[in-house]
């Protein structure tokens, strides 16, 4: 059966690619945000993953409001990057693990999970950039299954939904039939508020009490209703729910293997957090 | 039919059903910047591209005036009015002293200042 | 609050377009078919829906593979019909009713049902015809919300699970601020197989004791898997979910108010099955 | 990878991932046919409409010989052969009759005995 190694919950802010595509992580405004990587290179390095599982949001390039789904994952051979509109450079494409796509759409499925199912989905910044920040050296053998969620348009699901949704791809993964190593990821977030009188909203003492509880504690979190989470972490905050379901992918018991964060990167709150499971 | 009581959260307004029903126009035109050529035929004639896909008045002047809070008002989504402002080059700081009324420089030393807390 | 005045399941087979364009009602090979609908006319004349809510499944018109919902839902204001490859009419757009899908997307999001919105939408003739059926002379103050379900890649959400959805509308319905009267309908089946060496399998045994248990314990449905719903009832007749989904929105009691079921139209069981809640 | 074990129904090939991951060309090019526009396209050279969507010979074989069984083989799915149908004017009972390797007279036939049983 496949084995989780772990997982990583990071932000996925657009303008990341910029400054990969230009060299800047040693400038003074990225070296804080960047030097938080290389422990994480080398925990990959040890536990080498054959395959991510990239649980994320997308922000208006695969989805558009006329098909809108709650939940979805990729089915297919590979995911393209494109033009999202902002000025971000479009990356090349990565491989897909068609196996375990439709492994994990068999197992959800069953499991009540009423998935929309893609086997062509192109992937945005909150996919690519995360995986490009992890292997700033592109692994060409790593095999992907996107997993998105709504974080777009209320009612999205709600914290408990979340976390109950990746327990169920904890379960699938690991009564996969290979001997395959699984890496889970969820990207976005911390606190953020891009939009109305209160855009530049953040909240750093939420943020690493959520990053402490997130690891020791994640049934914590269910406690906050999606508009909490919102008052609490600004409208695109919210996407800590990727976090919840990748940490609930991970199973009962993890450790961090290592934490970084940062404000700010843009309008956010920057959170980095390595887990391994135990 | 009475309205339903919504959460209220200080300078923030949901992105919800009665907001996506109300910019779905709105939404739709900005979706289309995904695309290069649709980026350059809006910047040819704005007011024709927002009659193409079917703006209200209170959407195509919050377009064309390029103000924030308006299309949100109107219905913006977030993310979807991030393309429009790509169009212009605006990023996320610019966006954000605009609808704090704050220069850039401000809402980044504001910025700044909440790491510090 | 809103009142569910009953329920109609009845068959979709795009044949039946034909029929109807070319004023075939009374001719022998249909006249036994469309001879069980006057009941339902004169039903409907006397519980005078305002709204109806369609649950359905889509035939390739709305939805590819690229993104296929397991539950999706309409939030439009109007519904086209299109052209949909194999020759039938096209009809003329149906008004939806966006407080009552916004209400419903609301209350079965929150119970946990992940639903894909769609404030645009094709309705193919799973929508359209049953529609037609029932209001010959089309009725222009009806308001519909379609609810589509998969029926067409498997894995299909299970028995169990769309009944359970159907009684989450149920209970969705019934918490509407509103006076309208509400009619749910679900289309498809019964019985019938378009493709492979068993094309033209019937099994009117089964739909008969399905027909009788759906008003009296739909629960007896749930003892199935969708593998041997397809064993007893067809590739396509499985869409005998929709009738269940509807079903499980009527509530707890019902009693059938007037059934037809004749074979075949096309390939195809065609069952009509009226029921009013008590 | 050990090969799951997948219930067997005489007659029957359940549209599964498996299914659906080998016929993707296929059934995007029959999803396609929804436009009368794509219908005319594909009458003038079905070959050349084939390569278009990346069809394997066996797609493609199946496709310009109108083999329904050799379709549903190649991962077709029901619901997008029969937009195929459609441009040839077949009907359900034309494909169920050639599947089942009898006249549409017999098919039919057995249909009507279907209801009497
Ligand atoms: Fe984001
Ligand atoms: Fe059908």
């Amino acid at each position: 059966m496949a084995k989780i190694v772990g997982g990583i919950n990071v932000t996925h802010v657009p303008y990341i690619g910029r400054a990969i595509a230009g060299n800047l992580q040693q400038d003074a405004y990225w070296k804080p945000f960047f030097d938080g990587f290389p422990p994480v290179h080398a925990w990959l390095d040890k536990v080498k993953p054959d395959v991510a599982v990239v649980v994320y949001n997308d922000h208006g390039l695969n989805f558009f409001l006329d098909k809108m789904p709650t939940f979805s994952i990729g089915a297919a051979a590979e995911y393209s990057n494109a033009d999202e509109g902002w000025g971000i450079p479009t990356v090349a494409p990565f491989k897909g693990d068609q196996d375990l796509s439709w492994h994990l759409i068999d197992s959800l499925i069953e499991a009540e999970f009423d998935l929309t199912t893609c086997q062509e989905m192109l992937v945005d910044h909150a996919f690519t950039l995360p995986l490009e920040l992890l292997w700033p050296t592109r692994n060409a053998a790593l095999r992907t299954v996107p997993i998105c969620q709504n974080t777009v348009q209320f009612p999205l699901p709600s914290a408990k939904r979340c976390l109950a949704f990746g327990r169920a791809i904890n379960k699938a993964i690991e009564s996969w039939d290979s001997d395959a190593r699984v890496v889970v990821l969820g990207t976005g977030g911390l606190s953020h508020q891009l939009e109305g009188t209160r855009a530049g909203f953040i909240n750093k003492k939420f943020d690493l009490e959520f990053m402490d509880k997130l690891v020791s504690d994640p049934d914590w979190v269910t406690q906050y209703s999606n508009e909490d989470l919102v008052e609490l972490t600004g409208t695109q905050g919210i996407e800590l729910l990727n976090w919840l379901t990748c940490r609930g992918a991970l199973g009962g018991k993890v450790k961090a293997v290592h934490t970084n964060y940062h404000i700010p990167i843009s309008n956010t709150a920057a959170g980095l957090l390595a887990m391994e499971t135990v | 039919m009475a309205p339903k009581t919504k959460r209220v959260i200080p300078g923030t307004t949901l992105f919800d059903g009665d907001m996506a029903r109300k910019g779905y126009a709105l939404n739709k035109m900005c979706f289309s910047f995904n695309s290069e050529e649709n980026r350059q035929e809006f910047l040819k004639d704005p007011g024709a591209y927002c009659d193409k896909f079917g703006l209200n008045e209170q959407q195509k002047k919050a377009v064309i005036s390029l103000q924030v809070l308006d299309m949100l008002a109107a219905g913006g989504n977030a993310y979807f009015i991030a393309k429009l402002g790509g169009i212009y080059k605006l990023d996320m700081q610019d966006v954000g002293a605009q609808q704090t009324g704050v220069t850039k420089e401000e809402f980044q030393a504001k910025l700044v200042a909440a790491g510090r807390e």
